[in-house]
């Protein structure tokens, strides 16, 4: 039996975390696995012919992160049709139900509870305060436009187009700048955005290493300690970061969990035709979000980074 | 006063009675000669001998490979890349570069689209509309390269990005869906098509590139117009000296390869279905088609080399990348040997030119 | 001389940053004749043909076709009107074929539809004239027509662009040092096909610094100095020590030496 | 028998007397034509003047432009692309071009993070190794150029992609944090400490980028090694009839390319603080080097240009993008005028040039 | 002959694809003579000298320099054996200025510690040189030590390239078609410049399609036809015409003409 595993890029450790577990999974259930992934973020051609490829392989089902969620929708309708057993993960597809399971975090809500932290933890400032947003890339891939219009939500700022970032018109935001999720990238926007405005004092960064990043600027003009930075993922690292008092509040997600829920799900499938059923009241599987923080926040619930750590991936 | 005129030439008298023998040397004989030979004379077969030696490896290692369906597979993978690379041939052929084929291809797209859709025009209205925006944004790189006399490669880097913003802006980052398309504006999924010989799923999209290719092999190599492409990749000054108006030539060729961007971005509708201005090829296009420009032995120092052995290149690539695949190479992995690929396949197609020089 | 000059230019001036390499230059072809320039290197010979030829444009001064006044943007321009130029240069595309080189930019097309609707070029044919070219050149040590250019000796090369104007000029062909890089029995040739080509009436310009070819074939000879000319004279009129003197200026020309 | 032999040169005796007078023309005078002289004979002035009008116009739009933290910004954060500039316009001299730059940079500086961190060597011996891998990624590039022959646009393209998926491979995508680092191996982060004087904060970094600038500028206009590389970017044929060992010096070019490339990967350590094998240099890094060089003016055909043009080529850059940052907002728009830019600045740069010549 | 032969090669070959250039040749250069090389248009004179100077490698045969076999990988090697040569294509880098170019490759350096730890250049000495080097050959309308080559006229480039394998050569000078873009009087001197040469002691080899030239200095002539030496002869035992007759095949020498 073989299955396939389709990740947005295999560089950004989130998904290279989400690969181990998967692979971990397989070993043990005796499931050939195959990877596959995009070349940068948004990259849906190579998803295309990595459903083509396990299809032409015989593979028995597919775990999916789609990086365009509207258009994969045809190909996974072929592969579905070709009677392999498709699981979105991480990521829903446009509509949920081209997909045979999804098993998902919510990006919006993860952005939305650290919009909501930021606004509780900031209290009275936040009506002035100065927001800098670090984005993911131009393309605007859907978790990018998810977590960043999430975020702006929680914080109670009226989004324009919810599908696009970059429309808002609210003045506490500064700037919003693309770093490619990497600490490179979160440095350089970072820096450019205190060029613009050296009184930022709120950060929301697109994954931890952008967050790294945003802190070092931060640093280099000693500004890193009245500086709110908050992020999504939860991975060790950034957790690490959340105890360090680099980052103020993460949104952590479950991706070993997701990947190994997934190859289960497939194993039954492919043992006698089960398909997963999806959570109670909701048109998917939710592995959950979770906020970590060691400042909690009144009437947030969040877990604080100890707890994190043990449940943090990579 | 003429004293010296005359007696200047007379040594010349030696002239007469001379031998008007053409040189004779031995010519080779032997197989393995005449092999070498033809290998020279024949560029577009290293790339081929490469692709099929790859094909028996990957058939040998994954018996899956030979199945009808993985093979049509591949073809319809590298559609996009094929007709990108037949726009990237004729402007390496000049000598010139273009980094900005994906980037048309992609907005090209959206604007059908969103023509069709935001606008309400009729689809082959859009499609129409599309193909020359695309042939526009050709014309663009061209007339900075030929008439500002700017080098191409920052030209198209330029224009990449102006490209790729633009789609961004225009289209506000919104995918078309496949569904709506389907219902309302199915011209534009036309090369999404496909004929089913035999249970064998074969694109019209992929008929198109090989039509295409074949109609610029043919033209490059039998109209005048394709000896002046390679007149000004090889020698600029000199094919301007002997009668060659290259910058037309040069307009012309930046304009055609807009035209088959447009084409391929029109193609990108049909195999991805849905119209997405996130689409990779606009960022990954110009390396992917440069790759199979350069594996298919098409010099980028302009004037020498094959449309064929482009394809021979594309398709290179597609088997390495499907083979590698299905043996389940890890995707680090994968671009681990096609990064060594790439050198190798260059380093044996040199070797065995120099072999038979 | 009553007639007209064919060809005729008034006060040339080109200037490279620094250097002028054309100074006020006149210039005059009569019909049918052969004109030789000569003067020593770097004196702007090649940069007056090439100011003739439309392959560079003059700061100043005018050029006249038959009377006409002209304006060549480009090589192809002149070409049009019926001026062929071998440059120094060669101008060759060294990876094309020798066929495909004599006719770059003006191909010959297959007949009927292939042609017409097609587009197809006719290399038989090409190849044929191209061979019929070169063999009345003598260029024989050139075994097949459909080599690259780029792998011709000097000497093969520069037979091939003489070929190529002498085939197809039919106003005025230039020659900026034909039988540079050729040898005894390939000059000769040259100088036979100069004289043909006069023959079928198309004036012939021969710039070489070769005195004795020049003497030899030339009707008048245009010396060049320092960027102008110094004056014209008839070979009959003067010898060659005379010439070599006028154009190194170790003697200065008599009034009376302007044309003739 | 030698009867034609004496009368041969007899026309010569015109010789005698011959002038010796040197060609007199007339010089230009006026201010303006000694302007357009010298920006001819200063090439890298052209960039600087586009500099300078950049900074005055941005300084006009934004008060904020001018204020010392914004320049000193600027130019820190074009240390990575200056100093792989530097790498970059070597090769392109040579008429090559490097598209490993960014990747040998990125998966140097994983290597010399790694072999702190995971075997425990001592940061400055892990230093040196890392600057010896990233000299040797460059030396197999400049043999495969040199000695297989290759064309180099082929060779990094493999290189790129095997270097980059080696260094993910092999770093399993782990990030080392800047905590660790300053507290286990500072000497790994010696370019990211800065002087202050009057409060305006500069890298060692951005010192180093112009020592670099400097030293390579002297090499290459002031010694033997410097004309060879001109001459083999120039004519590789000619200046090997001449007496250049082309090939030596092409894997010399290559080689110190790598070297700096992994100088760069050492500065980004200081720069980012952490070490991150996703870095984005390591896919952006050829883009932006080779961009540094075009704008300031080095001839992709190699053989022309000066370094100190391309630093001003990396500043134009690195001014623009603050500059649109600073007074847009949108990351869609400033893409866009940037690709704008960069067309616009080679366009005044040529019309300048062809003014002047 | 008693004296062995300063520079010999024996059964040379070289082949390029389809054509043979060398087919078998041989060649001897006496010490302190001038040998010209005379012949058709691809005979292969050019190839043969390139063997002889490391700039392309034999296919078969073996070349002796002062009766030591040698094999040169490299122009480089022949020079540093003190063979020095100018190709028909000149070898010059167009954006380099004069004196880059005549010190290619063996660039002076500042005296002290500049040069010896900073290995800076002397530049002024270099031009100096330069300077000196061109105006021996007259070539004075060459304004600016500075100006890069690709601004010079081409007989200008090829005073250039003379006087550098003049200024530099030890052993043997080889000069392929030097006068071929020269004029009347820069060729006078190349000539001059030839027998400046050898009066130092070092032999020359001279290619050249212009008999006169050839006659008037040559000690010995090798003809070279079809790839191979026809013979070799001494101006004063033959003429001009016998010369032209041998190299394009109207006569067939006698056996004595071999050597002298
Ligand atoms: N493109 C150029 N840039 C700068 N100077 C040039 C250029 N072309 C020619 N010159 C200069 O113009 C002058 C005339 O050159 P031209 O080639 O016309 O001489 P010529 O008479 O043909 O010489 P030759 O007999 O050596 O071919 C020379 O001093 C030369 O250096
Ligand atoms: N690189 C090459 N590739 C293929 N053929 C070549 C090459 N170089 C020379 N030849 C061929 O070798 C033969 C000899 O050429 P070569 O240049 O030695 O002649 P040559 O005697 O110097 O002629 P010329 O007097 O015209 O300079 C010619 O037929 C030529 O076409
Ligand atoms: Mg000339
Ligand atoms: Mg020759």
């Amino acid at each position: 039996e073989s299955a396939c595993l389709i990740t947005k890029t295999d560089t950004n450790p989130f998904f290279v975390k989400m690969k181990e577990g998967a692979q971990a999974k397989a070993a043990e259930l005796g499931i050939e696995l195959k990877s596959y992934a995009g070349r940068i973020d948004g990259d849906h051609e190579s998803q295309v012919a990595a459903v083509e490829a396990c299809i032409a392989d015989g593979a028995r089902g597919i775990l999916i992160t789609a990086s365009d969620t509207k258009a994969i929708v045809d190909s996974v309708k072929a592969a579905r049709d070709a009677g392999l057993l498709v699981i979105a993960l991480d990521t829903p597809l446009d509509p949920i139900d081209a997909a045979d399971a999804t098993f998902a975090t919510d990006n919006f809500k993860a952005g939305e509870l650290i919009g909501q932290w930021a606004k509780a933890t900031l209290g009275d400032k936040a009506a002035e305060a100065r927001i800098a947003m670090l984005d993911l890339g131009i393309s605007q891939p859907s978790v990018d436009v998810l977590r960043d219009q999430g975020f702006l939500q929680g914080f109670g700022i009226e989004l324009g187009d919810p599908n696009k970032w970059g429309d808002e018109t609210d003045p506490r935001i500064v700037g919003h700048e693309v770093t490619s999720g990497n600490e490179e990238g979160g440095l350089k926007a970072m820096e450019t955005l205190l060029a613009k405005d050296p009184d930022i004092n709120l950060v929301y960064t697109i994954n931890e290493p952008a967050a790294a990043g945003a802190y070092e600027a931060l640093k280099a003009i000693g500004r890193e300690k009245d500086v709110l930075i908050v992020s999504v993922d939860g991975g060790c690292p950034g957790v690490q970061n959340v105890k360090d008092g680099v980052i103020g509040a993460t949104s952590q997600q479950y991706p070993l969990d997701m990947a190994s829920k997934g190859i289960e799900a497939i194993a039954a499938f492919a043992k006698d035709g089960t398909r997963p059923a999806p959570t109670e009241g909701k048109d998917f599987v939710d592995t959950g979000v979770q906020l970590v923080t060691d400042k909690p926040a009144e009437g947030i619930e969040s877990i604080d980074s100890t707890k994190g750590t043990e449940l943090c991936w990579g | 006063m003429s004293s010296d005129t005359k007696t200047a030439a007379s040594y010349e008298e030696g002239l007469r009675g001379a031998s008007d023998k053409v040189a004779e040397f031995h010519e080779p004989k032997s197989a393995l000669k005449r092999l070498q030979h033809w290998l020279h004379m024949t560029p577009s077969a290293v790339p081929m001998i490469v692709l099929i030696a790859a094909i028996i490896i990957f058939g040998l290692k994954e018996e899956n490979f030979f199945r009808a369906v993985t093979l049509s597979t591949i073809l319809q993978q590298l559609v996009i890349v094929g007709i990108l690379g037949c726009a990237q041939s004729l402007v390496v052929l000049t000598a010139g570069i273009d980094l900005s084929v994906g980037a048309i291809a992609v907005f090209s797209s959206v604007l059908m689209g969103q023509f069709t859709f935001r606008y309400g025009i009729p689809a082959p209205l859009s499609i129409g509309l599309g193909l020359a925006a695309g042939t526009a944004m050709g014309f663009a790189n061209g007339w900075l390269v030929a008439r500002v006399k700017l080098p191409p490669f920052i030209v198209t880097l330029g224009t990449w990005q102006i490209i790729l913003a633009a789609n961004y802006i225009y289209s506000a980052n919104e995918t078309i869906r496949s569904s709506e398309i389907a219902a309302e504006a199915p011209a534009l999924q036309f090369w999404g098509y496909s004929i089913q010989p035999g249970g064998v799923k074969i694109l019209y999209a992929v008929f198109l590139m090989i039509a295409l290719v074949a109609l610029l092999a043919y033209v490059l190599r039998h109209t005048a117009w394709g000896r002046h492409v390679y007149a000004v990749g090889d020698d600029p000054e000199a094919a301007e000296l002997a009668g060659v108006r290259t910058r037309r030539v040069l307009i012309q060729v930046y304009a055609l390869a807009g035209l088959f961007c447009a084409i391929a971005g029109w193609v990108m509708i049909g195999r991805f279905g849905s119209v997405s201005p996130s689409a990779s090829t606009g960022q990954l296009g110009n390396i992917q088609s440069i790759t199979a420009v350069v594996i298919g032995g098409i010099s980028l120092f302009g004037g020498r080399g094959s449309i064929v052995g482009m394809f021979f290149g594309a398709l290179i690539v597609g088997v390495f990348e499907m083979g590698l695949k299905m043996v389940g190479t890890d995707p680090q992995w994968t671009f681990f040997l096609i990064g060594m690929l790439i050198i190798i396949a260059v380093a044996v197609d040199q070797w065995i030119r120099k072999a038979s020089a | 001389m009553t007639r007209e000059p064919l060809l005729k230019a008034r006060g040339l001036v080109k200037r490279y940053g620094k250097v002028t390499a054309l100074d006020h230059c006149d210039f005059d072809l009569m019909p049918g004749e052969i004109l030789a320039v000569i003067g020593d290197n770097g004196a702007g010979k090649s940069s007056l043909i090439k100011a003739l030829s439309g392959a560079i444009q003059p700061d100043e001064g005018e050029i006249m076709l038959e009377g006409q006044q002209v304006r060549f943007a480009s090589p192809l321009d002149a070409r049009a009107s019926g001026i062929e130029c071998v440059y120094q240069t060669l101008a060759m595309s060294p990876a094309l074929s020798i066929a495909d080189n004599m006719f770059m930019g003006r191909e010959l097309r297959k007949p009927g539809i292939m042609g017409k609707w097609f587009r197809k070029l006719d290399r038989p044919a090409m190849e044929k004239f191209a061979r019929e070219k070169l063999n009345e050149l003598g260029l024989m040590t050139i075994q097949n027509i459909n080599q690259a250019v780029e792998t011709l000796s000097g000497g093969q090369r520069q037979g091939v662009a003489v070929a190529r104007a002498a085939a197809f000029g039919s106003k005025v062909v230039i020659l900026d040092e034909p039988t540079a890089a050729l040898g005894v029995k390939e000059s000769r040739r040259v100088l036979e096909l100069i004289r043909d080509v006069r023959a079928r009436g198309i004036p012939i310009i021969l710039i070489s610094h070769n005195m004795p070819h020049v003497f030899e074939v030339a009707d008048r000879i245009h010396i060049h100095r320092l960027g102008r000319r110094l004056c014209v004279i008839r070979p009959q009129d003067y010898s060659m020590s005379d010439a070599v003197a006028f154009m190194t200026g170790a003697k200065v020309p008599d009034e009376a030496a302007t044309a003739a």
